[in-house]
C-alpha cells in the first residue's frame, strides 16, 4: 500500500466519521426521521475489511449486506455520499430511492445489498447471496457485517451451519462493540469471544484488534482469499466500541464513564493518524486541511445535494411493491 | 386519580403484579438494567432483581418460548418484544405452542403467559419497523388479543391478563406510550373482553381499537361540528371480539365505518364488516365503510407515510362516504 | 393430453423449469435423495445434483432466507417446506425480507422466490399439523399468493411463478396431491391472476380456493338436484384477488357463499364477503354467507375433526341460508 | 440395581417394543389415524435416562418433553399405557382426551409435558420448564429428548445460550439416530458428533452409546446428578437406531439394508437380555414367558382399554380452548 493509498484511507475514515456527526446534526433538525445508528468509533472494521475486498467497480463488486447500521458500508463499497445521505433525508434521489431510510440502504449498482434492521436477518441473506455468486461462478463472495447481539439469533446457528456444509464464499465479519443496545455481551453471551463460537459449525475463524485499520487490513486480506479461493465460509470477529449510544435516545446510561474514555483513546482514526505522522507521510497540518475539505465536502455537496433533492411523488406510493412491468403471460389475469 | 403517561400505567401495572406474587416474571431485551425501550419496566430490576426482571438475549423466537415452558410450571411470565415487527420470529412458539398447548392436552395444560408489543407506524420507521399484525394473533384459536387504548386500559387489562389462565397478546403502539390519562390510585382490573362505547352518538357508528380509536374520536368531533352525531366503538378486545356491542350501535345507527391502520386485505376492517353483515345486515341503510392504510410496505419518506396510513380525516371522510354525502 | 396426478404436475413443472434455465434451484427437507414428502421432485436429484436440488437441514427460517438471498443475485430457488404450519418459523425472512426489499430499495432488487408449502387438514394430523394460514400470507403487500386447485393450474401456476419477478407462494393441500386430471403434452403456463369460474350458473355464486373449491362443486352438484343453478369461482390467487369476476357473478347470482377450511375471524371468508359488500352491494338480495372452520385448534380425534372443517354439507347447507331456503 | 430392578428394566423395555408393534398394527387397522413415529430401536435412551431421573412420582417428578416420537417417554414417566393407546385411538380416556393423538401425548399429572410436532420447538419449552423449577425451589430439573435433526433449528442455538447464561437446570438428550426423516446427518450438519456443538455455549456435554441401557443410565446418572446439584444445564448424546422408518409412509431407500443390520446386531434389548442371562439373573424361558405376559397385557389392557373406551363427544369441540372457567373479574365481559 503506498503513501497516497494510506492519505485516502485516513480521508476516508475522516470522511466516514463527519458525515454520521453531520447526519446527527441533521437529525436533531428533523431533517431526517425514524432511527439512526451510526457507526462513530467502529470506522476501521468497514473501511479496513472492504478495502481488501473488490468494490466500487460496480455490478462486479463483492456482495455486500448488513444491518442498520449501514451508512459507512455502504459508501465504502461504491454508493455516493450524496445518495446515501439524500436517503436520510428521504429523497427520490436517495439511493433506496428515499424508501428505506437510514436503515434501509441499498445499492444494486454497487451490489451493496441492503441494510436491514431485522436483528440477524443478514446471515441467510448473505449465505443466499455467496450461493448465487458462487452457482453463477462470478467469483465473487459475499461479505456480511453484523455486530455482536446479533449472534444470538437462531439463523447465526442455522446459517454457520449451512454455509459450511454447503462451502458458501461468504465472509461474516463480526463487529464485537460488546453491547446490544443496552446489554453488555457477558449478560446475554455464555461465550464472549464470538470466533469461537463458530467451532461448532467446522469453519475457521479469528479474532482482530478492530481499531487499527492495519490490524484490520492485514487479517481481512487473508480471510477473504481463503474465502475467495477454497470457497468456504469464513468468521472473522473485530473488537471495537461506538463512541455514540445506539441510536438517537440512547442515554448510555449501561456503560462508565471511565470505559468510553479507555476506549476512546483507541480511536481508529487517532490511531491511524498518528501512525502515518510517525511514518512521515502526513502531518499534522495537513490532517487539518484534509478535515476542512471533507468538511467542505459534506456541507458543500452531501448535504447540499440532499436539502435540494426533490421528494418522491405521491401518485407513486404503490410502485415499487411488485414488479412494475410485469410479462402477462405469467402474471395474467386469467382469460375467462 | 393521579395523571399518567401510558408507559407509566404499564410500568404500574408490572410493579404491583410482581409485588402481588411472586411467580410473576418479566422477559425481554434490555427490560432490565436500561429499564425497558418505552420504560415499561424501568425500576423493577433494581427492585426485583435479575432472575424476576430479566433481560434476554436477541432470541425472540426462544426467549418466548422460556416464557411459555415456565408459565406450564404456574409461573406468570411478562414477555416483552420490542416491536412487534420481530413477534414474527416468535410466531412459531406463540401460534404452534402456547396458543395450542391446552387444546392439544385435553385442558390439562395451561400457558398463562403475558406477550406485550408495541405495533404501529411511528414516525418514519419504515418497512421494518412499522408493522401492526394484530390479524396474524386475532385469527388464532386459543389465545387472547387486546389493544389498550389509553393509560386506564393499560393498566387494568395487564393486570388482568397476568391473572387470567390464557395466553394474553396485548398490543400496545408506539405512539401512545406518552398519552396520559387520569387513573384511580387504588388497584383495579380492566376484563380483557367487552367492547366500549367510548361516545355516544345516533348517526353513524366509527369503530376502531388501539390508536384508530383515536383517530374516531377525533372524526366524531369533526362530524359533530356538521351536525353529524357519530358513536365511537373501541373495540378493546380482537379476540374474541365482543359482537353484541357492535350489533347494538349499528341497530341504532344504521351507518358504520371501520378503522384500522393496518393494510385492508383479510384484516380487522374486514372481518367487522363481516360481522356486522352477519349479525345486522338489514339494519345496515348504506355499505360500511373501511378506512385503512394503502397496500405498500410503509415507507420511510414522511409524506408518503403519511399518504401510506390513514389519519382522523380518512375516517371523518370514510363517514361522510357512509353517510352518503360524498 | 394426459391423465395426471397433482405431485406429478408439479414435478413436471420443475423439471421443465429447470431443464430450461440453469438458475433455477430447488431447496427443502427431503426433497433430494428421498425424492420429497409429495414427490415434487422426485427423480430430480438424480438429473440435476446436489448443487440444484438441495436437501437442507431442519432451519426453515434460514434456508428460506438463503433461497432469498440467492434470488438477489438472479436466481430462481423454488422452495418447499414440507408444511405450512413450519412455515411459521420462516415468517420474518418471507415477510420482513422478501416481502419489502424491493420496495425499501426503491424498486432496485427482487426476489423471484417461490415458495410452495401444503396447507390444510388431511386425516388427524391434529393441531400442529393441521394448518392452513393463507391469510397470513395473503395479508402482506408485497407478496403473490396462489392456490391451485388441480393438476392444471398446479403445473401451470407454478411454471409461471417461477418466471415472475415477484416472491410468489404457492399453497397446496395435504389432500389434493393423489388428485387427478388431464393435462396438455405441450408446455404451458397458468398466470397467477385472475379467479376462474368453474362452473356457470344463475342462481347463486359459491367462492372457494385451493380444496374448498371442490367442496363448492359437490354442493352445487347437489344444489342441481333442488333445482338451484350455482356458480363457483375459484378464486385461484389470493393476492391480489380478483374481485372482477366475484363482482359480475354477484351481480348475476344476488347470492353468495364464501367457503374457506380455516376458522373464520379475519380470514379469505371475510375479506371476499367484504370486497363484495365493497363492490356490489345493492346486487345482495340477501346476506352472504361464509363456510368455514370451528375456532378451535385441530383436534386429533377423527369425529371431532371432522365436526370442525366444513365440508360440501356444510357449503350445501351454507348456500340453502344464503337463498333463505333453511 | 439388584436383580428384581434389572429384570424391571428388561421387562420395561420388551413392553415398549411390543407398545409400539402393536400400535403399528393398529394403524394398519385405521384404528389410529395422523402421523405414528415409533421409537422401536432406541429404547435403551429413554428408559435408561429416565430410570435415573425423579419418575412415576406425579407432580414430584422432574419434568419431561419431547418430540413427536414420544410414547414410550411418556410411559417411563409414569403415564398409564392404557391412556397413551387411548390417546392414539382418539379416545375421550385417552391422556390428551383423544385431542392430541400419537404426536401430542401430555400427562401433566406426571409432568410429562408434551410431545410435540414441530422439530425445534421443545428445546426453549423445557428451558423454560428448568426456569420454573428453579424459581419455585423444587429441585426439580427438566429432561428433553430430541433427535439429531432437531439440533440445526435455531432454538437449539438460542436455548442453549440461554439455558447456559441463566444456568437452568435442564438436561439435553440427544437422541442421535443419525437421519432426520430421509437426510442421513453428515448431509445436513458440520459438526456430526452433536456433544461437540454445545462447546460454544460453555456448557458440559457428553457421548454415549445409546443400545446399551447400562451405558446410558452411568452416563444419565452423572449427568442429571450434575444438573441437580450445580443448577446447571448438560447436553448428553446417545448414538442410536432406529429399527423402522421415520414415520408409516416411509420406505427407507435412504438407508442401506447392511447398516439396518449391523445396528440391529446392537438392539438394547438384546444386549440386555444376554447380559442378564449371562450374568445369571434370568434364563431364556423366563424371557419368553416375560414376552407372553407383556403381549397377553397390551393386548388384554391396553388395547382393549382402548377399543373399548368412548370417543369424545361432539358436543365438547371447543371446550380446552381457552380457560373453561375464568374469573370474570379479568375476563369479563366489560360492563357498559
Ligand atoms: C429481530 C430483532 N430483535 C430486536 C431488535 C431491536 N434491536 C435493534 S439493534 C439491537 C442490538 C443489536 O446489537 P448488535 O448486534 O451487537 O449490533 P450493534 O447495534 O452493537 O451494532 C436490538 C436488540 C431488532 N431490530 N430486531
Ligand atoms: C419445524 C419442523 N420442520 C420440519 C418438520 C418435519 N419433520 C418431522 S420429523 C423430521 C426429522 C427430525 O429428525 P430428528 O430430529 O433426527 O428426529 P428423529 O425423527 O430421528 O427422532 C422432520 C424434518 C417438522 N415436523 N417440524
Ligand atoms: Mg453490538
Ligand atoms: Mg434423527
Amino acid at each position: 500500500m503506498n503513501d497516497a493509498d494510506k492519505k485516502r484511507l485516513l480521508r476516508e475514515m475522516i470522511l466516514y466519521r463527519r458525515f454520521e456527526d453531520r447526519s446527527f446534526e441533521a437529525y436533531m433538525e428533523r431533517k431526517i426521521g425514524g432511527f439512526l445508528h451510526l457507526y462513530s468509533g467502529q470506522e476501521a472494521v468497514a473501511t479496513g475489511v472492504l478495502e481488501m475486498a473488490v468494490v466500487g467497480q460496480g455490478r462486479k463488486n463483492d456482495y455486500v449486506i448488513t444491518g442498520y447500521r449501514d451508512h459507512i458500508h455502504a459508501i465504502k463499497t461504491g454508493t455516493d455520499p450524496k445518495a446515501v445521505m439524500a436517503e436520510l433525508y428521504g429523497k427520490e434521489t436517495g439511493c433506496s430511492k428515499g424508501r428505506g431510510g437510514s436503515m434501509h440502504i441499498f445499492d444494486a449498482s454497487q451490489n451493496f445489498m441492503g441494510g436491514y434492521a431485522l436483528v440477524g436477518q443478514p446471515f441467510p441473506l448473505a449465505a443466499g447471496l455467496a450461493m448465487g455468486a458462487k452457482h453463477q461462478k462470478t467469483n465473487q463472495i459475499a461479505i456480511c457485517f453484523l455486530g455482536d447481539g446479533a449472534n444470538n439469533q437462531g439463523t447465526f446457528h442455522e446459517t454457520m451451519n449451512m454455509a459450511s456444509i454447503w462451502n458458501l464464499p461468504v465472509l461474516f465479519v463480526c463487529e464485537n462493540n460488546q453491547y446490544a443496545i443496552g446489554t453488555r455481551i457477558d449478560r446475554s453471551t455464555a461465550v464472549t469471544d464470538q470466533y469461537r463460537r463458530v467451532e461448532a459449525y467446522n469453519m475457521k475463524s479469528s479474532q482482530h484488534d478492530g481499531m487499527d485499520i492495519d490490524i484490520v487490513m492485514a487479517a481481512a486480506k487473508d480471510a477473504i482469499d481463503y474465502v475467495r479461493k477454497e470457497s468456504k465460509p469464513y468468521f472473522i470477529e473485530f473488537m471495537t466500541y461506538r463512541f455514540r449510544g445506539h441510536s438517537m435516545s440512547d442515554a448510555k446510561g449501561y456503560r462508565t464513564r471511565e470505559e468510553e474514555a479507555e476506549w476512546e483513546k483507541r480511536d481508529p482514526i487517532k490511531i491511524y493518524s498518528r501512525r502515518l505522522v510517525e511514518e512521515g507521510i502526513i502531518t499534522p497540518e495537513d490532517i487539518k486541511a484534509m478535515e476542512k475539505e471533507v468538511d467542505d465536502y459534506i456541507e458543500n455537496e452531501v448535504i447540499k445535494f440532499a436539502e435540494e433533492s426533490p421528494e418522491p411523488k405521491v401518485e407513486e406510493l404503490t410502485r415499487y411493491v411488485l414488479d412494475d412491468n410485469p410479462d402477462p403471460r405469467w402474471i395474467g389475469p386469467l382469460q375467462q | 386519580m393521579a395523571e399518567t403517561a401510558y408507559w407509566e400505567a404499564i410500568r404500574r401495572a408490572h410493579d404491583e403484579e410482581m409485588a402481588n406474587d411472586e411467580l410473576v416474571i418479566a422477559m425481554g431485551e434490555d427490560i432490565g438494567v436500561a429499564g425497558g425501550t418505552y420504560k415499561a419496566t424501568l425500576g423493577l430490576y433494581d427492585k426485583y432483581g435479575e432472575e424476576r426482571v430479566i433481560d434476554t438475549p436477541i432470541s425472540e423466537n426462544s426467549y418466548t418460548g422460556i416464557g411459555i415452558g415456565a408459565s406450564m410450571t404456574g409461573m406468570r411470565p411478562i414477555i416483552e418484544i420490542m416491536s412487534i415487527n420481530f413477534a414474527l420470529l416468535a410466531l412459531d412458539t406463540l401460534i404452534n405452542a402456547a396458543a395450542k398447548i391446552r387444546y392439544m392436552s385435553g385442558g390439562q395444560i395451561a400457558c398463562p403467559i403475558v406477550m406485550r408489543t408495541p405495533g404501529g407506524t411511528a414516525h418514519q420507521l419504515a418497512a421494518q419497523h412499522s408493522a401492526r399484525l394484530a390479524r396474524m394473533f386475532m385469527s388464532t384459536s386459543g389465545l387472547r388479543v387486546v389493544t389498550p387504548r389509553g393509560p386506564l386500559d393499560a393498566y387494568g387489562m395487564l393486570k388482568s391478563a397476568v391473572r387470567c389462565n390464557d395466553p394474553v397478546i396485548i398490543i400496545e403502539h408506539e405512539q401512545m406510550y406518552n398519552l396520559k390519562e387520569d387513573i384511580p390510585d387504588e388497584e383495579f382490573f380492566r376484563p380483557l373482553e367487552g367492547a366500549e362505547v367510548v361516545r355516544e352518538g345516533s348517526d353513524i357508528t366509527l369503530i376502531g381499537y388501539n390508536f384508530s380509536v383515536h383517530l374516531c374520536l377525533q372524526a366524531a368531533k369533526r362530524l359533530e361540528g356538521d351536525g353529524i352525531s357519530a358513536e365511537v366503538i373501541d373495540l378493546r378486545a380482537l379476540k374474541p371480539i365482543d359482537r353484541e356491542t357492535i350489533r347494538r350501535s349499528v341497530e341504532k345507527t344504521h351507518h358504520a365505518v371501520v378503522a384500522e391502520e393496518d393494510e385492508a386485505p383479510v384484516g380487522v376492517g374486514a372481518e367487522i364488516i363481516t360481522g356486522i353483515i352477519e349479525d345486522c345486515f338489514f339494519a345496515l341503510d348504506s355499505q360500511p365503510v373501511r378506512v385503512h392504510a394503502a397496500d405498500v410496505p410503509v415507507p420511510y419518506n414522511a409524506t408518503l407515510e403519511k399518504a401510506a396510513i390513514p389519519d382522523a380525516n380518512d375516517v371523518y371522510q370514510g363517514a361522510l362516504k357512509a353517510l352518503g354525502k360524498i
